[in-house]
């Protein structure tokens, strides 16, 4: 039996998989591996971004500042590697540091100024954005060969497809997450506090370490996905991923998590990313969407998911009651 | 009289804020404070923040109704760019002027009840549920405009936004009267009080007989509603329609203004009045940056600087500090007797 | 022969002259025959990059893309190349090794700014000149390359000086905003001899509020800027505005003959074909021009 | 066998919020292996004194000790690492996890860093039967009512208290039965040697348990006794500073007087809904009481919400003063004037950041609809009246009603229905976690209301409370109205009766 927690992410599967059978049946070519390899290469930054994300969801909290700090982190490392010839693990570990410190001072702010987290990470999207300028404000190309041998890596699929290691970083990173939510005690400090932070207070969790140590893992995924970004990319600029953390949260709530924090799944997210990506690779098969009808139709899609999760949820919910009560 | 120092005392910290802003960018900008007649109009840098302030104004007073229903309101941009795409068509296509206000505004009004259809009847949490008006809505302005910036010259539409009666510019009439108008409903009915009551507790609310659904119903048009009178003033100033950028990531500015006032993102009691000096806050900032002359890379860490500042100086962390202290002088003080108090 | 089918990237709708060079590819490709797949990116580098592996996929013949940026194409054009889908640029150049794409047709913006420049020196003689320059969103490409061409332009006229410097995000809005403050920082605009926009429509909205600074824009402040939309032109017919350089939305143009030459005789093109960077003043009958450019879609 | 060091020891408590002092100059002592009630009326500082205790509160002045050594527990995890568990009074699990994740959060049991569920789960069963809970405990914990969960979260105390076992009202939801099962786990922590501290409104209980009580008043001491050598009035005297006028119905004396009252003015018929509670017959006259009892989830609080149109009935009719009518929400059952306190206080019933007079004028407002609001100088009016009435303490009319304890909240929620003077009023549990002062007022209140003509439905698990006001009790069991008593089989033995009574067919 469908246990009620995971109703929306089964819910979000299956309506992903019927809508990429849709798309199939129109456009064949969407079967390819290729395509499948695409998605999970082009929302790579995207996806590793989300699992931060969801955990900050889960807990009831929110995180805007996530694209300006990939941003910045891309700019950062660009700039270390391209102008100054550090070597690229070394920025990467200079980054992950700065982005893991930055989520620790804003999950420190709503703790203990109890400043909420939508205000304390919009502050955190202008701070990040606003380094990144002063970082540099051309974009920045990088070249090294320890870069080229990690692009250079790949696994190929038959028909064309390739699961990069850029890919393969964010399926660890969908992994470990999964992992961490539903097996660790952080991972159910972190459902409790969203459930509700006085009573998970009142039973003993540790609300101020574990709301630091949400931002500061979502820091630290920022930072990792501005290293994506940057791989991505080849390159650092501080305009990029501008409103990416929308992206991110719609990904999180189309994957079934409540925006009011403590009921939802990492996997769900895993396939709100799927789903964003299929929505823009149709698309672009399509072709023939004008620059404001594709705003409209990704809007409409958008809603049409979310109703129609919300439907099949209240009615199975309501089947499952009603079979409750007469096992009783 | 102990109305007035309530008021005062819930307005002081956003005041103070204010007023410390003011003063530095003066001393960085002199000049900044004089305020002059020219053309028979009020002019100066103060004058500019507020007829500057009017959308962000605006769409506070509305954001300010969502956030406490416990909701928010992302898509406001989106709506100032429909709406005006709208005025700007009707405009160009040579409608008068009150038909043109009218549909603008019924536009603006519809764009919030569906987000209230959202919201209240299909429960879609309110951050989603206006992001896909947030999305789309850009789409649907620039349906209407096609793509480009739809100009037209009518100059009584475009005195809604550089216009100016009795010296004064008229987008601060429209935003103060606006404020006003919302405000005096919100109090003088109890529109107010049963809102915030929606807010902390919707279920308690409804078990009271509250009709939860028609008040969140009403602060998603309300908001919509403010969304498109920003709209036509932002169109009429620079007398065209752009789709894309009009409005762009305001809300964040609102939400921020309303935060800075004072009103919690958790839902429940508000304070138009404080939002609206949050939202001057907020425009002091743009503009001080812009009179300063500092290079434009320092302009984002500059308002992320000074709102981090302010936002910490109100954090209900520091007030509680602050609270106490005055709690535990007001205890000292109620031995001598109010006399003091009131002074 | 079988048509071809050719996917463009395109960066967005942020401006008229961007909306403009979408229809513009458009009437383009219809006019050979070319079926066209068009993808909007929402401003978004990444959007381009899986619009350009969605053509890849889907297996277009050739690949139009406007880069949102310069850096950052390497991998995705690899892929391209080794699809044999050739690739040309549209309306800007990015750090790629110049075999990964079959040419680029842009205009230079440096360039631009230096038209501008020059036009200004020329213009003003040898009084001193204080000018204030309204730039576009702050690290885009166009915003650095047409201030670095400027401050070419004008560097050998030392009574040239740029007194101010702020960003209107390519917008009117913005422009106008940012103008009303130059004007109060700036003695009330009688010390601004010149406003320089890095596009036509923050200078636009500048002239606004320069006329309700109670100030003539044209004669007590001069206007010079950038892309040449129909907007600018009935600025200037009223004498508002005094200069542009014309950036053309007819970038697909060029890129389609390349690439038909290309596909049918295998000639490589050149690798840069660049746009003219016309210069237009009041002398140019400004009406005229607005007329022809009105229904390009700007 | 008096241990050196008493288990713990406070010494000089004291705690004011916002300036206003909550407690003053409080000592509590508690030896191992002893039950120790903790008395008060509503707002006399028992939870705070707790809370500080457990190291949710700091305190201003004071000193703790555990087994002698002065400790200072900075948040409830502290505590909890010293061995003290606790269950406070508003029930605190968390709906959103599954029971077992509730009994172990923050214990998880482990393998290899990771958690073990299988483990968890096993252990979560074998903890629950203890309290005679056969549950699945896989479920989460949201589809648990009240009573299951106050069950869950005293397992859970239980559990992690090594040395102190703290509970705030355990069994203000708990049926004769659950209360009889948890006194016998209690007796058990006694032997040993566990110091249990325990808050209740109920005197009966405290004389049955208790070895020794603590009392406090308006924030201070007022003495500590052994159970032994304190009667009954004595106790009362010292909770309330006075002595207490009891009342009872007699039933035997007026047993024609409803009848009286004339014809039923409110009238269910067949009135049900699939999934919740089965069709019903309910008749109410006007200035009638009729008592709901049954065991936990048999109902009785489904019921009520039908009654008030929070669930639509699905079948059957609602008939006011012989017009049918359609109760399809709470607007449409306050139109037609009837009231509802609900059991939830916290979810359903306080809005928390509104001051107490907001909320006793909520219902009345909602009713007037937005356009005609109260000016303040009639909700101040109302406000202090009721304030004054119920005896609702602090009386402060503009202090935000979650700063207020939990009975005073339950006042001004009675308050909040009385201002709307419904022709029916449904009471969901209406003392639960009332002292026994204010216990006694509202049962008064009740008598008056019905006196005046006002209908009254009252579910309680108390059966000496349903006895003592209702004319008529429904009984409920397994959603389904099985017996009616009234005049002289009205006895708690009698309700006791019907409800094992069906049991039995059932099981037959
Ligand atoms: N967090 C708080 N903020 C402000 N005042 C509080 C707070 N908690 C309790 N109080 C006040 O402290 C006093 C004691 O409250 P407490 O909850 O300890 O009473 P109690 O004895 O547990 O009552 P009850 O039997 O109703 O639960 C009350 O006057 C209450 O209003
Ligand atoms: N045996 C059971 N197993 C699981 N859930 C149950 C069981 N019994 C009752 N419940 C749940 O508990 C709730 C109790 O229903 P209801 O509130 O009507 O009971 P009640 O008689 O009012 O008891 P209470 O005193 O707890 O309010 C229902 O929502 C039901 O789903
Ligand atoms: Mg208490
Ligand atoms: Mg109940």
């Amino acid at each position: 039996m469908i246990h009620a927690r995971n109703l929306p992410f089964v819910t979000t599967l299956a309506i992903f998989v019927i809508a990429y059978g849709l798309c199939i049946l129109q456009f064949p070519n969407m079967l390819s591996t290729r395509v499948i390899g695409n998605l999970l290469t082009d929302n790579a930054f995207l996806g590793i971004a989300a699992v931060g994300m969801t955990f900050v969801i889960l807990s009831g909290g929110i995180d805007l500042s996530v694209g300006s700090v990939i941003a910045f982190t891309s700019v950062f490392v660009a700039v270390l590697v391209g102008s100054f010839g550090v070597h690229p693990l070394t920025a990467f570990l200079a980054a992950l540091v700065i982005s893991t410190l930055f989520g620790c001072l804003m999950g420190a702010m709503i703790r203990y100024l109890m400043i909420p987290p939508f205000v304390v990470t919009l502050a955190g999207m202008f701070l990040a954005r606003g380094a990144a300028y002063l970082v540099s404000t051309q974009s920045v190309p990088i070249t090294h060969e320890f870069i080229d041998t990690m692009l250079g890596f790949y696994i190929r699929f038959p028909g064309g497809g390739r699961l990069t290691l850029l890919a393969m970083v964010m399926l660890i990173v969908f992994a470990v997450g999964i992992i961490v939510a539903s097996r660790t005690r952080f991972g159910a400090n972190v459902y409790a506090i969203g459930g509700n932070i006085q009573s998970a207070e009142l039973m003993g969790v540790p609300v101020g370490a574990t709301t630091i140590r949400i931002y500061a893992l979502s820091g630290f995924l920022s930072g990792l996905a501005g290293i994506v970004y940057t791989l991505y990319t080849s390159s650092g600029y501080s305009l990029a991923t501008v409103g990416v953390e929308l992206d991110a949260i719609a990904a999180v709530v189309i994957g079934g998590t409540l925006l009011t924090g403590g009921v939802g799944l990492i996997a769900g997210t895993f396939i709100g990313i799927l789903l964003q990506g299929l929505i823009q690779t149709y698309i672009v098969f399509d072709g023939t969407l004008s620059s404001w009808w594709t705003k409209i139709v990704i809007g409409i899609l958008l809603f049409v998911f979310i109703v129609l999760q919300r439907t099949i949820i209240w009615y199975s919910d309501r089947r499952l009651a009603v079979r409750q009560l007469k096992e009783v | 009289m102990t109305w007035f120092t309530r008021r005062l005392r819930r307005l002081a910290p956003q005041l103070v804020a204010l007023a410390i802003i003011l003063g530095i960018i003066s001393l960085i900008a002199p000049g900044f404070l004089t305020i002059s007649v020219q053309n028979g109009r009020l002019y100066g840098s103060l004058i500019d923040i507020l007829v500057r302030a009017a959308p962000v104004a605006l769409l506070t007073v509305g954001m300010t109704l969502v956030i406490a229903t416990r909701g928010i309101d992302l898509s406001i941009g989106a709506v100032i760019a429909i709406c005006g795409a709208v005025a700007a068509t009707l405009i160009s296509d040579g409608y008068s002027l009150p038909v043109v206000i009218a549909v603008s505004l019924g536009v603006g009004i519809v764009c919030g009840l569906w987000n209230g259809i959202l919201v209240a009847v299909l429960d879609i949490q309110p951050i989603i549920a206006t992001l896909i008006l947030m999305v789309a809505g850009r789409g649907i302005a620039q349906l209407i405009t096609e793509g480009v910036i739809l100009t037209f010259n009518d100059d009584t539409f475009a005195a809604l936004g550089s216009g100016s009666l009795a010296g004064i510019p008229i987008p601060i009439y429209l935003w103060v009267g606006t404020a006003l108008i919302i405000g005096l409903l919100m109090r003088r009915t109890a529109l107010g009080f049963l809102i915030e009551a929606t807010g902390i507790n919707r279920r308690a609310a409804s078990l009271a007989g509250v009709r939860a659904r028609f008040l969140l119903f009403s602060a998603y048009a309300i908001s919509g509603l403010c969304a498109a009178i920003a709209g036509m003033i932002v169109t009429a100033d620079i007398r065209g329609a752009d789709a894309n950028n009009a409005g762009l990531w305001l809300e964040l500015d609102a939400i921020l203004a309303v935060v800075v006032g004072g009103t919690s993102l958790n839902g429940g009691r508000f304070s138009i009045t404080a939002s609206l000096i949050g939202a001057l806050i907020i425009q002091s900032i743009n503009t001080g940056i812009l009179v300063s002359g500092f290079p434009p890379e320092f302009n984002l860490i500059i308002k992320a600087g000074i709102i981090i500042v302010v936002l910490t100086l109100q954090s209900p962390a520091i007030m509680t500090l602050f609270g106490f202290i005055k709690a535990t002088r007001r205890s000292g003080k109620l031995n001598h007797g109010t006399k003091e108090a009131t002074r | 022969a079988k048509s071809l089918t050719v996917g463009f990237s395109q960066i967005g709708s942020e401006s008229g002259w961007r909306a403009a060079e979408t229809t513009v590819t458009k009437q383009e490709a219809e006019k050979r025959g070319v079926t066209l797949k068009f993808a909007d990116a929402q401003q978004k580098q990444e959007n381009q990059i899986k619009a350009i592996r969605g053509f890849i996929a889907q297996g277009v013949d050739a690949i139009l893309i406007a880069p949102v940026v310069a850096t950052g194409w390497d991998a995705v054009l690899k892929e391209a190349k080794e699809e044999k889908i050739p690739v040309i640029l549209l309306d800007r150049e990015i750090e790629s090794p110049k075999d990964l794409y079959l040419t680029a047709v842009t205009s230079d913006q440096v360039f631009e700014g230096k038209v501008a420049g020059e036009w200004l020196a020329k213009d003003v003689g040898s009084k001193d000149c204080k000018v204030v320059e309204l730039q576009g969103t702050t690290g885009s490409s166009p915003a650095i390359n047409r201030k670095k061409g400027f401050e070419e332009g004008i560097k050998a006229a030392s009574n040239i000086k740029i007194v101010r410097s702020q960003t209107g995000d390519f917008t009117r809005t913005k422009g106008k905003e940012v103008m009303e403050s130059f004007i109060k920082a700036e003695g009330g605009g009688k010390d601004i001899c010149a406003v320089y926009a890095h596009n036509d429509d923050m200078a636009v909205g500048a002239i606004q509020a320069i006329k309700e600074a109670g100030l003539k824009p044209g004669t007590d402040i001069k206007i010079v800027s950038i892309d040449a939309v129909p907007d600018i032109f009935q600025a200037m017919a009223k004498g508002e505005a005094n200069a542009t350089v014309e950036l053309t939305p007819n970038m697909a143009g060029p890129a389609f003959d390349a690439l038909e030459a290309y596909l049918k005789d295998k000639k490589e093109p050149k690798k840069w074909i660049q746009t003219e960077s016309k210069l237009y003043t009041q002398k140019d009958d400004p009406m005229k021009v607005y007329e022809a450019k009105k229904g390009l879609g700007y | 066998m008096s241990a050196p060091h008493a288990l713990l020891e406070a010494r000089g408590i004291g705690k004011s919020f916002f300036g206003i002092s909550a407690l003053e100059d409080v000592d509590f002592t508690l030896q191992q292996g002893e039950i120790h009630a903790l008395l008060g009326e509503n707002g006399a500082g028992k939870s705070t004194l707790i809370k500080i205790l457990t190291g949710v509160y700091r305190r201003d002045r004071g000193t703790i000790y555990l087994e002698g050594n002065e400790v200072s527990p900075d948040d409830v995890a502290a505590a909890q690492a010293l061995g003290i568990g606790t269950v406070y009074q508003e029930v605190n699990l968390l709906e959103n996890l599954t029971v077992a994740e509730n009994l172990f959060l923050g214990r998880q049991p482990r393998r290899f860093g990771m958690i073990d569920r299988r483990t968890m789960r096993e252990r979560s069963r074998t903890l629950l039967e203890r309290y005679g809970l056969n549950i699945d405990v896989d479920a989460l914990l949201s589809s648990y009512s009240v009573a299951f969960r106050q069950i869950i979260a005293i397992a859970r105390a239980v559990d992690l208290s090594g040395k102190v076992l703290v509970l705030d009202e355990p069994t203000a939801s708990l049926d004769a039965n659950e209360v009889k099962g948890l006194f016998t786990v209690l007796r058990q922590l006694r032997e040993d040697g566990v110091g249990i501290v325990i808050i209740t409104h109920f005197l009966d209980q405290v004389y049955e348990i208790a070895d020794r009580v603590t009392v406090l008043r308006n924030g201070r001491l007022v003495g500590s006794r052994a159970i032994s050598e304190l009667p009954r009035l004595d106790l009362i005297s010292m909770m309330l500073g006075r002595e207490l006028q009891h009342i009872t119905r007699d039933h035997q004396a007026e047993p024609e007087t409803i009848d009286d009252r004339g014809a039923p003015s409110i009238q269910f018929q067949n009135y049900g809904k699939k999934g919740s509670v089965a069709p019903f017959d309910l008749d109410i006259r006007p200035g009638e009481v009729v008592g709901i009892a049954g065991l936990l989830g048999s109902g009785r609080s489904e019921t009520a919400f039908l009654l008030f149109g929070i669930d639509r009935a699905d079948s059957g009719t609602a008939t006011i003063d012989g017009q049918q009518v359609s109760i399809a929400s709470p607007e449409a059952a306050i139109a037609n004037r009837f009231g509802f306190c609900p059991e939830e206080r916290k979810t359903d019933g306080i809005v928390g950041d509104l001051s107490v007079a907001d909320n006793i004028v909520l219902a009345l407002q909602a009713q007037r609809g937005w356009m005609r609001p109260i000016s303040s100088a009639q909700k101040r009016e109302l406000a202090d009246s009721f304030i004054k009435s119920l005896d609702i303490r602090p009386a402060d009319r503009e202090r935000p009603i979650k700063f207020l304890s939990g009975g005073n909240q339950q006042k001004a929620i009675l308050a909040r229905w009385l201002v709307t003077e419904p022709r029916l009023l449904i009471l969901d549990e209406p003392t639960r976690g009332i002292d026994i002062g204010a216990h006694a007022e509202i049962l008064k209140m009740i008598e008056r209301l019905c006196a005046e003509g006002m209908s009254l439905v009252v579910i309680s698990s108390e059966l000496e409370e349903l006895t003592a006001v209702a004319h008529r009790v429904i009984v409920l069991s397994d959603r389904r109205h099985v017996a009616e008593l009234s005049g002289r089989q009205l006895t708690t033995d009698g309700i006791i009766r019907a409800i094992a009574g069906t049991g039995e067919t059932e099981a037959a």
